[in-house]
């Protein structure tokens, strides 16, 4: 692969990423949100089989064949299944801070977001790294997704983008952080993500809405 | 040992305490217009009360009867060791200040408790404002003894009286004068004199130590009487000797105790006759008006003692 | 291992076990084993306590206790005087408990680990070994409060205070002593004490300990528990607080302000002495007011314990004045007033323990005429009372009388501050010596005095023979001293000794003898001559006076028919005078209520007159504080409102800005 | 033997996943906790004489042996009071037997993942143990199904995750700056990081710190991310609250001073100071505030561990290795002392039936031997002799005046006193006076379970020993603050 289609592809995939992520900031449908999350892990994983090709290192190709399967495939259709029979939370209600306003703050982040990676982008400047941002940015709009979104799966929503920019992050600054602990990684947040999932059933069966703002019994 | 000195000063002052409570109500007879009865009566009194049988109210414990013989023996104890008639020390180092002063408010609590052991209410009200005067005029005494001893270094009365004898020059010094002031005052509050305790009244709302004692007849009464007299003969005696101290004996001779006694008598018995003449021209204070004529003393009491410093 | 040493480490074994065999033994033998343990514990404390006023010294460290800091104890002749009079009052008051301690399993356990923790104080000679013994007695002595808190609903709230305030005093020594240790290179005394310290530090540290120390020893402004605490827990405990705990407040300030940080500048003393003055008219006026027996002993310690800062101050004046000899003198007198000031309350707390016991009344407008019931209690309060006055031949006066005359000697030729310090010092002693009088006039004649006021004081019948045998040996040690203060006096001025240096204070066996200046009393010769006047005095009277017989008869009535117990002075109406003098200071809540004749306006049935002092130096300080902290936590509240959102937002904009920070600073 | 300490538990785990909650399996647990205590000794033993030794992943030296120590004891305390505790809610009709045996299993792989955690000889392992943790404590918190605990088990999870999210993206961050350290690429093995650590890149290295402390400080109960805290302790089952509280948050304090020794070796002692110090202040301030409120003892509980892990985070701060022992023995004493309360007040719910400190009276009266064993409790947990929590305490101040902090520690003890006070106050309501008549009084005294009692009183017995002295295991601390102080 030739230089500047490698780096030509990586920020392709690079930036697909970090639309996707303002595209879940901006729409309110869970279930396209659901469905632009497996294209973030789409491109996710797109970015991983650049590098893959990049370093001719099969093992990098099966990581990417896992992101695939897990991001792609497992991750939102488990979220998909908390959302089957949930009739009323298919929408988000209002955040609590709209969405104009989300997207001016998203804008901030990925200044924040750019501002802050300069270091790591300065240690080892490459085509990889400068992508860096990118992944630090979705990390931040993961985190304010998370912060100002009502509904629990959209709160999922937000752990997953979360923890998808922080992959991306490790891949593009070192290519991994050792198998056994992607593997380890990788697992811990299939399990959260089950745990959190099985938890927004149990909420709904409990009591019926899933509007995290309800959930408010707990205070001082 | 001084022994005739002690002996000396006691009988000069039981013998001559009441003959003061008499020249003192003679003067003001004469002022007031009336005859009077002679300055031998108190001691006809005491005679008649040393008469009578002796009375305990129902429902009073020892100590009601124990208080007339402590109150007098404070102030026997006082008329001993301190300097009266001549200034070496009759038992050691008691002339001390302090303890005199402490020992004289003794005498005063002994008699303040048989009130409130009566049970009436004519009992607690004279206790309650007895003592609430003597806790007021505490620190007027004190701080005038501190104003007295502090160029001397040292509290004991001895000391003082020579120091003032060898250094006459000091009675008309300010911190002598302020303090001589204060002490007037605390004598006047201490005996229950006009203006803040009329003696000679029984007039529930006023009375302070008559309330106090109203319970004792006979010869208790006469104990707490001669106490009384005693107690106001003392502290005229300490007045005269701490300002005035001439005519003190500082030997044990004979002659000179005997002029020691005539200064004494005459010391006495003039501040008694004055006090006396102002108490003719003097009202009682309401009780609650006190506190202003004992607080405006420790002023003084205090310009003396710091005055030691400023203006000396 | 020498007698200082066996006596502290058998005074220690002593107080364990007996807490262990209290825990086990059956309930009926457990006062009986409590008492005996005590009086061994504290019969070992002043036996270490009298090895140390001698001299003898000992040091050990156990650096594997406590971990991290080790402790390390050790005996000088300051320490043995505290220790021995912990000792003593332990020792009475065990004898005391043994007939009147009927409180639980946990209390009686408690009580002899208390007694430890108080003797361990003095004995600590590193910051490690004083911070947790003064914590263990916080522990131990806020546990003993609480011992009767299903009888009554007061002592809840007595703990409480007591916990917070402690807590709070704790935190001051704390800080104020690390401080202290940050400078040196170890936390044992020697090392502090060689350690060079800059003179703001050194201010500080003594501040810091100063609030700490003086709140433990009930000195305003942080002296708000004392009267609380001091009623509501039993009275034998109340004796040890009062007469011991307090003390090592006074232990503290001199052991930190005069001897590790080597007295100072002025204005320390200043500052201590103006808080001990405040402290002695406060407490006693507070007490003269008070109708509740055990409140106004309370506050008679406060008062106490700010006479002997007063002492304490001068003491400290002095010696940055640089007379040594006097700054002696006023610190032995503060000692001997506090050895005094332990046994005549000690004295007074059993009495009026005993009094309780009897009545189960405090309150002295209901009391009365205990005489009948109680000789033996009654004479011991009265000489209780006598003593705390200030009045020979009692107790304080001779260390009142040598604090007058380090004061009066105080004052330098030049005059300075000094001049005027020391007669207003004067005058503070005076007004409390005062109201003292009028206080326990009050207490002993209104309390024991005529006629009983209520049912309880008319049926009330002597203690058992143990709580007896407990005041009058309290009383016995308190004539004892207070006719040979020589007895004492030596160790006293030898403990002052190590505090400001300078040779013993004072000498003479009969009659104390000050040194340096002039000024010499005999209480002894005050005590005989009295009786012999007395005996005098009834001779006089025997000869001259009728012999007829005594005759009962009624008191004058004003004709009115019989006198009523409801018509006797009550101890409010007895403070009513000086309330009125005293109106500004106190603020007085007062209530008078008159009940009408339905008939006529004119004709009253009933006047209904009630009068509270509260203390105004805590309703001044403390509902403020206690209203922002409350407000504070209401409004923390808002901190945590349950929103998942809002939770999750504290790490988002923490992280922002932690982002932002680093992204400006790279 | 050093995968012993973590394959006792998933033993247990598995032999309760096979039989679940029978009468023969009740005391699998102890047995298991026991184990891994005795394992942690002999651990420790071998660690004093040998020096520290690897396995693969694994690394054991002074440290972990000894919070290998505090994982065993705590969890035995824990272990010991659970039988009582599932018997009394499966009589009270809020458990079942499989939720019990549930229950069982998923506390053994706590304990399993915590033991991991401090033995992980590598950055990522020791992430992935402690985000373990989240997902296995996840349905113990939610155990009773109610509305309240499915809300907690929210809070606790997207809370704990997203934070320890954070620190995974420390994690990369710093792992990123190893492969370009300059004496060579490095993994994210710890020793070999603190070995590099000179030559990590200060810009990049400054942004992983600050990401694994507030990461990771979410999962040790620090501010900002705290907030999942008291709702997660008090929905939990009482043992569960009491493994939580005593150990977890301790092995996330663990885990920042392993961070620390990195960030102090790459960046001076000054920056991760600082950013301690600010989550420590910050975090006492929040306890203080929200306790002097407080309506409820559980809550409350959960505060003062605010409180407790922000003076392990001030002592961290310091850092002085006397500074990291009186961290360590603050952990352990605070891991009994709270272990013991969490018990206690988990008994108390049970015979009052409510968690408001208005509801429940004269405890003292009522229940003396529990009230007597939570009274202690509040004693220990405030910092009263002889409870080890003085000695820490004192340790930790003394290390802070000393080494230049002293402003900051002053500011720690006035909110320490502050806290102190409210525990007074509060628990003072509960525990005095007489039990009131009518609704909300105590209920007819019920007899303190002996197991309930042994885990409690023996809690609090081992603080207060450890506070009189720390015997052999004093020479550990030294040890282990020396692994982490030594360096400097």
């Amino acid at each position: 692969m030739s230089e500047s289609l490698y780096t030509q592809l990586l920020y392709l995939a690079a930036g697909a990423f970090l639309l996707t992520a303002v595209l879940i900031l901006w729409r309110r449908e869970l279930a396209v949100i659901v469905r632009i999350l497996a294209l973030q892990g789409l491109a996710l994983a797109v970015m991983v089989a650049v590098l893959a090709a990049r370093e001719g290192s099969v093992e990098l190709w099966a990581v990417a064949g896992g992101i695939a399967v897990l991001r792609v495939g497992v991750l939102p259709h488990l979220v998909r299944r908390a959302l089957t029979g949930a009739e009323a939370a298919r929408r988000e209600s209002a955040p609590s801070v709209n969405v104009a306003s989300s997207l001016l703050a998203a804008a901030g982040l990925t200044l924040l977001g750019f501002a802050v990676s300069q270091p790591l982008v300065a240690l080892a400047p490459s085509p990889a790294t400068q992508a860096v941002p990118v992944g630090v940015t979705v990390v931040l709009i993961g985190f304010l997704v998370l912060v100002t979104r009502r509904r629990a799966l959209s709160q999922l929503v937000g752990f997953l983008l979360l923890d998808n920019g922080i992959t991306a992050v490790g891949f593009l600054t070192t290519a991994g952080v050792g198998l056994v602990v992607e593997v380890g990684v990788s697992l811990d947040v299939l399990l959260a993500v089950l745990v959190l999932q099985l938890l927004a059933t149990r909420m709904r069966e409990t009591f019926g809405d899933t509007d995290l703002d309800e959930l408010r019994e707990l205070r001082d | 040992m001084n022994v005739a000195g002690g002996v000396v000063q006691a009988v000069v002052v039981v013998g001559g305490a009441p003959l003061l409570v008499g020249v003192m109500r003679q003067v003001r007879a004469r002022l007031e217009g009336r005859a009077g009865p002679g300055i031998g009566q108190p001691w006809r009194d005491l005679r008649k009360l040393l008469g009578k049988e002796p009375i305990t109210p129902r429902g009073t414990t020892e100590l009601f009867r124990l208080a007339p013989l402590v109150s007098l023996a404070t102030v026997l104890v006082v008329a001993v060791v301190a300097p009266f008639v001549t200034t070496v020390p009759t038992v050691g180092p008691a002339a001390d200040l302090f303890a005199v002063v402490a020992l004289l408010a003794l005498g005063t609590v002994v008699l303040a408790l048989a009130g409130l052991d009566t049970g009436t209410a004519f009992g607690g009200m004279g206790a309650s404002r007895e003592v609430t005067i003597l806790a007021l005029v505490e620190p007027t005494l004190l701080v005038a003894i501190f104003a007295l001893s502090v160029r001397v270094g040292s509290t004991n009365l001895g000391a003082i009286m020579t120091a003032t004898v060898e250094d006459p020059a000091r009675v008309i010094s300010p911190v002598s004068l302020l303090a001589a002031v204060a002490l007037v005052v605390v004598t006047v509050a201490e005996n229950g004199r006009l203006p803040v305790d009329n003696p000679s009244t029984h007039l529930e709302l006023t009375m302070v130590h008559e309330a106090m004692v109203l319970e004792y007849a006979g010869p208790d009464l006469a104990l707490v009487e001669l106490a009384s007299a005693m107690r106001l003969a003392v502290f005229l005696g300490l007045l005269g000797n701490l300002f005035l101290p001439w005519g003190l004996a500082t030997g044990t001779d004979p002659v000179a105790l005997a002029v020691g006694v005539l200064a004494l008598v005459v010391k006495v018995g003039v501040l008694g006759a004055l006090l006396a003449a102002a108490e003719v021209f003097l009202a009682k204070l309401r009780l609650f008006r006190v506190p202003e004529l004992l607080a405006g003393s420790f002023l003084l009491s205090l310009l003396a003692a710091t005055a030691a410093f400023f203006l000396a | 291992m020498n007698l200082a040493s066996l006596g502290l480490a058998g005074a220690v074994t002593a107080g364990v076990v007996t807490a262990l065999v209290a825990v086990l033994v059956p309930v009926r033998a457990r006062p009986v084993v409590t008492g005996a343990g005590l009086v061994l514990t504290g019969a070992a404390g002043v036996a270490a306590g009298a090895a140390g006023l001698a001299g003898v010294t000992f040091s050990v460290s156990w650096p594997a206790v406590l971990p991290l800091t080790g402790v390390a104890f050790g005996m000088d002749q300051l320490a043995g005087l505290f220790l021995a009079v912990t000792g003593g009052v332990a020792l009475i008051a065990g004898v005391y408990g043994v007939s009147y301690s009927r409180h639980g399993r946990a209390a009686q356990a408690t009580l002899p680990l208390f007694v430890v923790a108080m003797l361990l104080v003095p004995a600590a000679t590193s910051v490690g070994t004083l911070l947790v013994c003064w914590e263990l007695m916080a522990l131990t002595s806020l546990l003993l409060v609480l011992a009767e808190h299903r009888q009554r609903p007061e002592v809840a709230v007595a703990g409480r205070w007591y916990a917070v305030l402690t807590h709070l005093g704790f935190a001051t020594i704390l800080c104020g002593l690390l401080i202290l240790v940050a400078h040196a290179p170890g936390d044992s005394f020697a090392d502090l004490r060689a350690a060079p310290l800059p003179g703001g530090v050194a201010g500080l540290v003594f501040v810091l300990t100063l609030v700490g120390f003086t709140s433990k020893a009930g000195i305003l402004p942080l002296h708000a528990w004392l009267p609380r605490a001091h009623p509501e827990a039993p009275s034998h405990v109340s004796a040890l607080m009062s007469a011991a705990m307090v003390n090592l407040g006074v232990y503290g300030v001199v052991r930190v302000g005069l001897d590790l940080l080597g007295g100072g500048p002025r204005w320390w003393w200043l500052v201590v002495l103006g808080l001990g003055a405040v402290s002695a008219v406060y407490g006693i006026l507070q007490a003269a007011m008070s109708t509740d027996l055990k409140r106004l002993l309370g506050f008679s310690t406060t008062e106490n314990l700010g006479l002997v800062l007063v002492g304490v101050g001068a003491a400290g004046l002095l010696a940055a004045g640089g007379q040594r000899v006097l700054a002696g003198l006023a610190l032995a007198a503060a000692l001997l007033h506090v050895v005094n000031h332990a046994a005549f309350k000690t004295t007074l707390f059993l009495a009026a323990g005993s009094v309780l016991h009897a009545t189960g009344v405090r309150d002295l407008d209901q009391l009365g005429g205990l005489r009948r019931g109680m000789p033996v209690t009654t004479a011991v309060f009265g000489w209780g009372a006598l003593a705390a006055s200030a009045l020979p031949p009692g107790t304080a006066f001779v260390s009142e009388w040598l604090l007058l005359q380090a004061l009066v000697h105080g004052v330098p030729e030049g005059g300075g501050a000094e001049a005027v310090v020391m007669p207003v010092a004067v005058a503070v002693v005076a007004l409390t010596a005062g109201l003292a009088v009028a206080t326990f006039v009050k207490a002993f004649g209104v309390g024991f005095l005529a006629r009983p006021r209520s049912r309880q004081a008319g049926e009330a019948h002597e203690s058992p023979p143990s709580m007896l045998a407990g005041m009058v040996l309290a009383a016995a040690v308190a004539a004892v001293l207070a006719v040979l203060p020589t007895l004492v006096l030596p160790a006293v001025g030898a403990a002052a000794a190590v505090a400001v240096g300078g040779g013993p204070a004072t000498s003479g066996v009969l009659t104390v003898r000050l040194t340096g200046v002039a000024g010499e009393l005999s209480p002894l010769v005050y005590a005989v001559a009295l009786l012999a006047a007395v005996v005098l005095v009834l001779g006089g009277l025997r000869a001259t006076a009728t012999r007829r017989a005594r005759r009962a008869a009624r008191l004058w009535d004003c004709g009115g028919g019989p006198l009523s117990a409801r018509m006797e002075y009550t101890a409010t109406s007895f403070a009513e005078p000086l309330q009125r003098v005293f109106d500004d200071v106190l603020e007085p809540e007062q209530d008078v209520t008159v009940d009408h004749v339905e008939e006529s306006r004119y004709l009253v049935r009933a006047v209904e007159y009630r009068r509270a002092v509260p203390d105004r130096v805590e309703r001044r300080l403390y509902p403020p504080v206690i209203a922002a902290l409350r407000a504070w936590g209401e409004a923390g509240r808002r901190l945590a409102t349950g929103s998942v959102h809002r939770y999750l937002g504290y790490g988002f904009y923490t992280l922002c800005g932690v982002l932002l920070v680093l992204a400006v600073i790279s | 033997m050093i995968w012993l300490p973590i394959l006792v538990p998933v033993l247990a785990a598995a032999l309760y996943a096979v039989f679940g909650w029978r009468r023969a399996s009740t005391w699998l647990a102890p047995a298991s906790a026991a184990g891994v205590l005795a394992v942690a000794i002999v651990l420790a033993v071998a660690v004093a004489q040998d020096g520290p030794r690897t396995a693969w992943l694994l690394r054991l030296d002074a440290l972990s042996s000894f919070m290998l120590v505090v994982i065993g004891a705590v969890g035995l305390l824990a272990t010991v009071a659970t039988p009582a505790y599932l018997r009394a809610e499966i009589a009270a009709g809020r458990a079942g037997t499989r939720t019990a045996g549930r229950h069982c299993l998923l506390v053994q792989l706590f304990l399993a993942t915590m033991a991991l955690a401090v033995l992980a000889a590598d950055l990522g392992v020791l992430w992935v143990a402690i985000e373990a943790t989240t997902i296995v404590t996840a349905f113990l918190v939610g155990q009773r199904r109610t509305r309240a605990s499915v809300e907690a088990a929210w809070k606790y999870v997207v809370i704990c995750s997203t934070g320890i999210a954070l620190a995974l993206l420390g994690v990369i961050v710093l792992n990123h700056a190893a492969r370009h350290a300059t004496g060579g690429p490095v993994g994210l093995d710890l020793v070999d990081l603190s070995a590099a650590a000179p030559g990590l890149d200060p810009g990049v290295t400054r942004i992983a710190v600050a990401l694994l402390i507030i990461g990771l400080g979410a999962k040790a109960g620090l501010a900002p991310l705290h907030a999942w805290l008291p709702d997660a302790h008090s929905q939990a089952p009482a043992p569960v609250s009491a493994l939580m509280s005593g150990v977890l948050l301790s092995v996330a304090a663990y885990a920042i001073l392993r961070v620390k020794v990195i960030a102090d070796a790459a960046l001076g002692a000054g920056f991760a100071r600082t950013v301690l110090v600010v989550m420590a202040l910050a975090s006492l301030v929040l306890a203080a505030t929200l306790l002097l409120g407080q309506r409820d003892y559980k809550r409350m509980l959960a505060y003062s561990s605010i409180e407790h892990l922000g003076l392990v985070a001030l002592a961290s701060a310091i850092g002085s290795q006397f500074a990291v022992a009186a961290a360590l023995l603050h952990v352990l004493g605070h891991g009994l002392a709270k272990g013991a309360l969490f018990v206690g007040a988990g008994r108390i719910l049970q015979v009052t039936g409510t968690s408001a400190v208005a509801g429940v009276r004269g405890l003292a009266s009522a229940h003396p031997a529990l009230a007597g064993g939570v009274g202690l409790g509040v004693l220990a947990l405030v910092g009263l002799p002889p409870f080890s929590l003085f000695a820490s305490e004192l340790g930790i101040f003394r290390a802070g005046f000393g080494e230049g902090l002293g402003w900051v520690t002053a500011a720690a003890v006035v909110l320490v006193v502050v806290i102190a006070g409210a525990l007074f106050v509060h628990s003072g309501r509960m525990m005095l006076g007489d039990p009131p008549d009518g609704p909300g009084a105590a209920r007819a005294a019920v007899r303190l379970p002996v197991p309930t009692a042994v885990a409690v009183f023996g809690g609090l017995a081992a603080c207060a020993v450890l506070g009189v002295t720390a015997g052999p295991l004093g020479s550990l601390i030294g040890q282990a603050a020396e692994v982490v102080a030594g360096a400097r």
